[in-house]
């Protein structure tokens, strides 16, 4: 998907936005801080910003056909929520296709007789995303179209969206203010403040971004490689990141890829070489630079080969460990 | 000192015209309100503060009489109205014009409603004594009173009308027919003041029913009635 | 009495058709000027408006001279259809359609206003057509005004009367509605059949308009009552 | 010509009043009806819609009745203040009130209708009292059908004529309105001062309504475009 | 606050909680699932379910004076948003009351001029709580009313309306699906399911229902205890759990009372005495039971005195560390 949208109104803030991302990535993350644009970027996407200039192109398509999920979920009151999602897939490509993938994917089977004025927030928002799938586009965006959904639901959901996306090669956009069901989930990232798009493309480099040059928070950096021969006693993936054996649970990773979100402050660091704590992933890495962010907290940034990682540490580990800039560290974390 | 006079559409013209003389010679101030008959009738019967109906039939003075509102010596013939007809065809008709016409009608004929308005009874009349009515009926249209069947004329969407007299009276292809075609069209008033407006209103109705007015009554296209017993 | 019965079947007849032709007119009417954003929308929307000013006979009269074979409408109507268009029904559909707009326009282009836009958006996005959106999306979700717009159109019509007494011409079981059967009862002092027949039309209308706004109530009631 | 003075005068402070008093009766009884749940409530509306039905002039006789001193409205009015109902000013106000309450009283259910119960939820609870939460969030929220209600029965008392014609008498200065004034110069034939009188008319209810409807323009572009 | 709540209507789900929460509690944070009935229960305290019995009354006042934000924050759209907050004060208590301390507490006070139907769904939310604000409730119901609000603004914002609370005792309940949010600042908590209050009272003993008995994610503990003396070099805070030294950041600690949040997830155990890592705190506690998860993961139960703490860690790092029950350990998370 590609796109390139100019919206310069008088009245409102100027939206400017060209990005590009690679057919491979199924699963885009957008966010940024409130009032950045980034539903204002969405809706020019789907063509119902009137005054923006918007070119927008699928790989499945030239001329994509696009859906958006609002965060409202605006499903018509006049009908039942089996009607709303029989509506979407008479109009589809494949009307003739089954609505269980969809409610399945969406949990909310149970929810098929009820009339959709009568759902609750979160039962409304699976049912509008269900119903979008239903019209089977080339690009869906969601516009923070899973904010009361709970976090295991949610993730659920996410995960399995992106097998399904992968599979029928859809691409979706995602904007959430949850950033590390971004990182863990996104295949690219990017990152709207003020009406531009300040960094877009791989999620390393935008949380690279997000955690280095933003006040944003939190701060969450990306390992990943290719998987390794896995241990049988364990269900754990084994990858190779920069030459270092690493565990990440299965659910975010995909295929022989596998992906590790880490939370800079879950991150510890320490000079020994054993591991004698539950903390199972140990990442041999460099100290590049320490930046304080307040009287409390300083951020390292550590880097073994292309691969950046950050802490967040307490002056009081820093000062007890004595580490300085050039130092060789483990850092260790926990699979997740 | 003011009267209040309610007069049929039909003969509101002429009256406003004497009540300025009427005015100009007594001082006497004389309000005209206006409606149709039966409007009127409904009026006066629930209430309105009318003291002379001029109808423009007799059935609703008779009426007034018989609901005991009014005594038989306040209801008096004050004209007889007259017949007229009307088309486009011919600059000076006459009655065969009607009858070529109305044997093979190719457009509408408008008369007024015969249940509502006494000349659209005349022209029943009139069609039946020569013998028409049954090749016309289908081809009538009803105006509701004589001036809307006049406005159904003069809007040209119809061409042959029958209706009052006095309201085409000197137009081109109108002729009056005559008056034994049908029953004379008595137009009655009814004297409905009480108390001290009583007097008023008969010194107005004399003045109606004086020379001075009906001998003007042809030149209004009606025909005198003979003065008040 | 039984010119009333014919009377009555012309009535419904000519409401019927009427209030159809004016939902035609009008959704469409409506729906464009809900949308339409111009500084001489209010001076559109009060001519739409105007036929309610003039007095149902002036109204009526001015129709008359527009019906006459003198005009260009008289006249494009006879080399058409080779009739007249006064004191024909079709002439009644005309005036009574002229009369009842406003009723029509007004209460659906409220209605119009108040759609939440994003409906449409995403009914648009999921693919359908302008003609779907209107049938499954937006007719559906107007429907209170619809039935305000049908309600007023039709009880207009029925007791519409002025346009129809001026342009009729009052011919049984053409142009002879009720309501001009009933002025005629009241005019030639036939109160007893009078007041059958205003009972009878209250009667009849009551319990159409009853079922009528009976449509309003099938799901409505939870539509508002919750919070999500 | 000074006659038509004096009756545009009076059709004005007909029309203003009578639009206020609808205004005043329509909004809470619409509102009612809203909120109201019941069985009967099409029946209800149905009733409401009535005065429509009937032909204005037939709709006049029965009020004539209702207005005579025999009646208990009248004898009760003439007690009250000393005067006639009938062929007053007040009997006008009266009949153009209950002849135009459908065209109030609809579209303003209808907006009470789809009127989200939560910004009344909301209003209710930040303390606005009943009267407070009308003034300062129901009615701003449905102006657009406030404008409709208001400017549907403004143009319909101005065009009111045969229940006018009916209880009015067609007095000047009392009862004699523009619509009978414009009737009255159709009926004698004077077409001339009846077209004057009727674009007179129809250009002074343009500029009216105009500026009427140019009420709902300001702030209402912006409330439906935005996703949020 | 004090509420018994009873709804039972034909045709919905039932409804049935009483809770009591104590004076000194000004932030009650409420949780459950999608559809259990959490809205529902909001609205009956309002007032706003006519069918359900319901009985409120806050320590404030018998019959307090209750305000519930929506999850659509239901600005009045032919106000500015100025203007909207004008109304709400003028019917408050304090109709005087300057409106600058609603606008700073929810970030909005760049909104004041826009037009309500201007604004981003975080902008509204923001401003919908200021308006909530402004009418000075006793009780202020939030029904997920700031998912659309990036997090560092949304605990800021937490934090702030904590503070206000207390010091103007009104009380707050917040629904959320961010469970870490809750555990932070909640006062007290309570956990619906299926219509009923399953759980509610003390935080650390609700986190412990939600970790144990749900399926519900996160698994969090609370360690929480009275200040000890600062250490001056440094601006965290010291308090004393079970007589051991922890640290805590100061956003979420009130008073004398340092509270610490704990994702079991950032828990990890050895068995070693001394301290060579940047984990900051070492709680020394003993293993009360090893539950598994899923094939990847265990659930440690940890206890010292009364405090409970919950660890998850993989069955690889047990099985390296020998792991079983009874086992004393020590429990290293970082300051947060
Ligand atoms: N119609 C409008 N008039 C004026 N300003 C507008 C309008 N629509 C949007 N804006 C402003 O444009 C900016 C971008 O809005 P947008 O809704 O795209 O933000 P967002 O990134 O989606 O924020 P959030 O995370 O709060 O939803 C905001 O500051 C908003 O207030
Ligand atoms: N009017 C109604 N008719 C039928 N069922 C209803 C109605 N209102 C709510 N419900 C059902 O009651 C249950 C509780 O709804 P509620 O909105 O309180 O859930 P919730 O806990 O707020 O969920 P969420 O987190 O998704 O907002 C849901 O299953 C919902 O579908
Ligand atoms: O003036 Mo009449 O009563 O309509 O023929
Ligand atoms: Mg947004
Ligand atoms: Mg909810």
């Amino acid at each position: 998907m590609e796109f390139k949208v100019r919206l310069n109104t008088q009245g409102r803030p100027p939206l400017e936005a060209t990005a590009a991302f690679s057919a491979q990535s199924v699963l885009l993350g957008l966010t940024g801080p409130s009032g950045a644009g980034k539903t204002t970027l969405l809706r020019a996407l789907a063509g119902l910003e009137k005054c923006a200039q918007v070119n927008v192109s699928s790989y499945r398509r030239s001329s994509p056909r696009i859906m958006m999920v609002f965060s409202e979920p605006c499903l018509f009151p006049h009908l039942s929520v089996e009607e709303n999602l029989i509506l979407a897939r008479q109009y589809s490509a494949d009307s003739g296709a089954s609505l269980t993938t969809y409610t399945a994917l969406c949990h909310c089977e149970h929810l098929l007789g009820r009339a959709a004025v009568s759902l609750s927030s979160g039962e409304a928002q699976r049912v509008a995303l269900a119903r979008a799938l239903a019209s089977q586009p080339d690009i869906l965006l969601i516009d923070e179209g899973m904010g009361a959904i709970d976090s295991a639901t949610r993730r659920a959901i996410i995960s399995g969206l992106k097998q399904y996306a992968t599979k029928t090669q859809l691409q979706v956009v995602l904007v959430s203010h949850d950033i590390s069901d971004l990182a863990l989930y996104a295949d690219e990232l990017a990152l709207l403040e003020a009406g531009s798009l300040v960094c877009a493309g791989q999620v390393a480099r935008v949380l690279g971004h997000y955690a280095t040059e933003t006040s944003l928070v939190p701060c969450l950096s990306l390992l990943e490689g290719k998987a390794t021969d896995p241990d049988p006693r364990y269900p754990y993936h084994r990858f190779l990141c920069e030459g270092q054996v690493l565990y990440a649970h299965s659910r975010a990773s995909f295929e022989e890829h596998v992906r590790l979100v880490v939370d800079a402050r879950q991150v510890s660091l320490d000079k020994m070489d054993v591991n004698q704590s539950t903390l199972v992933n140990a990442f041999a890495c460099q100290i590049v630079s320490m930046d304080t962010l307040s009287d409390a907290e300083l951020r390292v940034t550590l880097r073994q080969g292309d691969t950046t990682l950050y802490a967040i540490i307490s002056h009081l580990s820093r000062d007890r460990l004595g580490l300085t800039a050039g130092d060789a560290v483990t850092a260790r974390f926990k699979l997740c | 000192d003011t009267l209040k006079v309610a007069v049929a559409a039909n003969f509101a013209k002429p009256l406003e015209q004497f009540a300025t003389a009427y005015n100009e010679k007594t001082g006497n101030r004389v309000i005209v309100s206006k409606a149709s008959s039966g409007t009127l009738y409904a009026q006066i019967n629930h209430g309105a503060d009318i003291d002379v109906f001029l109808s423009a039939d007799s059935s609703r003075p008779q009426q007034l009489l018989e609901d005991g509102r009014v005594n038989a010596s306040d209801v008096v013939t004050y004209a007889i109205g007259r017949l007229g007809y009307i088309q486009r065809s011919n600059a000076s008709p006459d009655v065969e014009t009607l009858k070529t016409f109305a044997l093979a009608p190719t457009t509408r004929l408008a008369i007024a409603n015969p249940r509502l308005a006494p000349y659209g009874e005349a022209a029943r009349q009139a069609l039946t004594s020569l013998v028409l009515w049954q090749h016309v009926s289908g081809a009538l249209v009803y105006g509701n009173n004589v001036l809307q069947v006049y406005q159904f004329y003069q809007s040209g969407n119809v061409d042959h009308a029958l209706l009052a007299w006095s309201l085409i009276k000197g137009e081109p292809g109108a002729v009056q027919l005559s008056d034994e075609l049908h029953q004379p069209i008595v137009q009655q008033l009814a004297i409905t003041a009480t108390g001290a407006d009583k007097a008023a209103a008969n010194a107005f109705v004399d003045y109606l029913l004086s020379d001075e007015v009906q001998t003007q009554l042809p030149q209004w296209g009606y025909q005198r009635t003979g003065t008040r017993e | 009495m039984s010119g009333d019965w014919t009377a009555i079947w012309l009535t419904l007849k000519l409401a019927v058709i009427s209030s159809l032709i004016l939902m035609i007119i009008a959704t469409p009417l409506a729906w464009w000027l809900a949308k339409w954003q111009h500084p001489a929308k209010p001076i559109v929307q009060a001519v739409i408006a105007l036929p309610l000013v003039l007095p149902p006979t002036v109204l009526g009269f001015y129709l008359l001279l527009a019906f006459s074979p003198q005009s260009w409408l008289g006249s494009g109507w006879e080399s058409l259809t080779g009739g007249q268009l006064a004191f024909s029904f079709a002439g009644l559909v005309i005036g009574s359609v002229i009369y009842s707009l406003p009723f029509a326009v007004q209460p659906l282009y409220a209605g119009f206003v108040q759609l939440d836009i994003k409906y449409l958006e995403t009914a648009g996005m999921l693919g359908l057509s302008r003609t779907a959106q209107i049938r499954r999306v937006i007719l559906p979700m107007v429907k209170p005004h619809i039935i305000t717009a049908l309600g007023l159109a039709f009880a207009h019509t029925l007791g519409e009367f002025g346009v129809v007494l001026m342009i009729g011409g009052n011919i049984p079981g053409e142009t002879q509605v009720l309501s001009i059967s009933l002025y005629d009862h009241v005019e030639s002092l036939n109160y007893g059949q009078a007041h059958q027949l205003a009972i009878g039309l209250l009667i009849f209308s009551l319990i159409l308009m009853s079922l009528l706004y009976r449509l309003n109530r099938k799901g409505r009631d939870a539509w508002n009552s919750r919070s999500g």
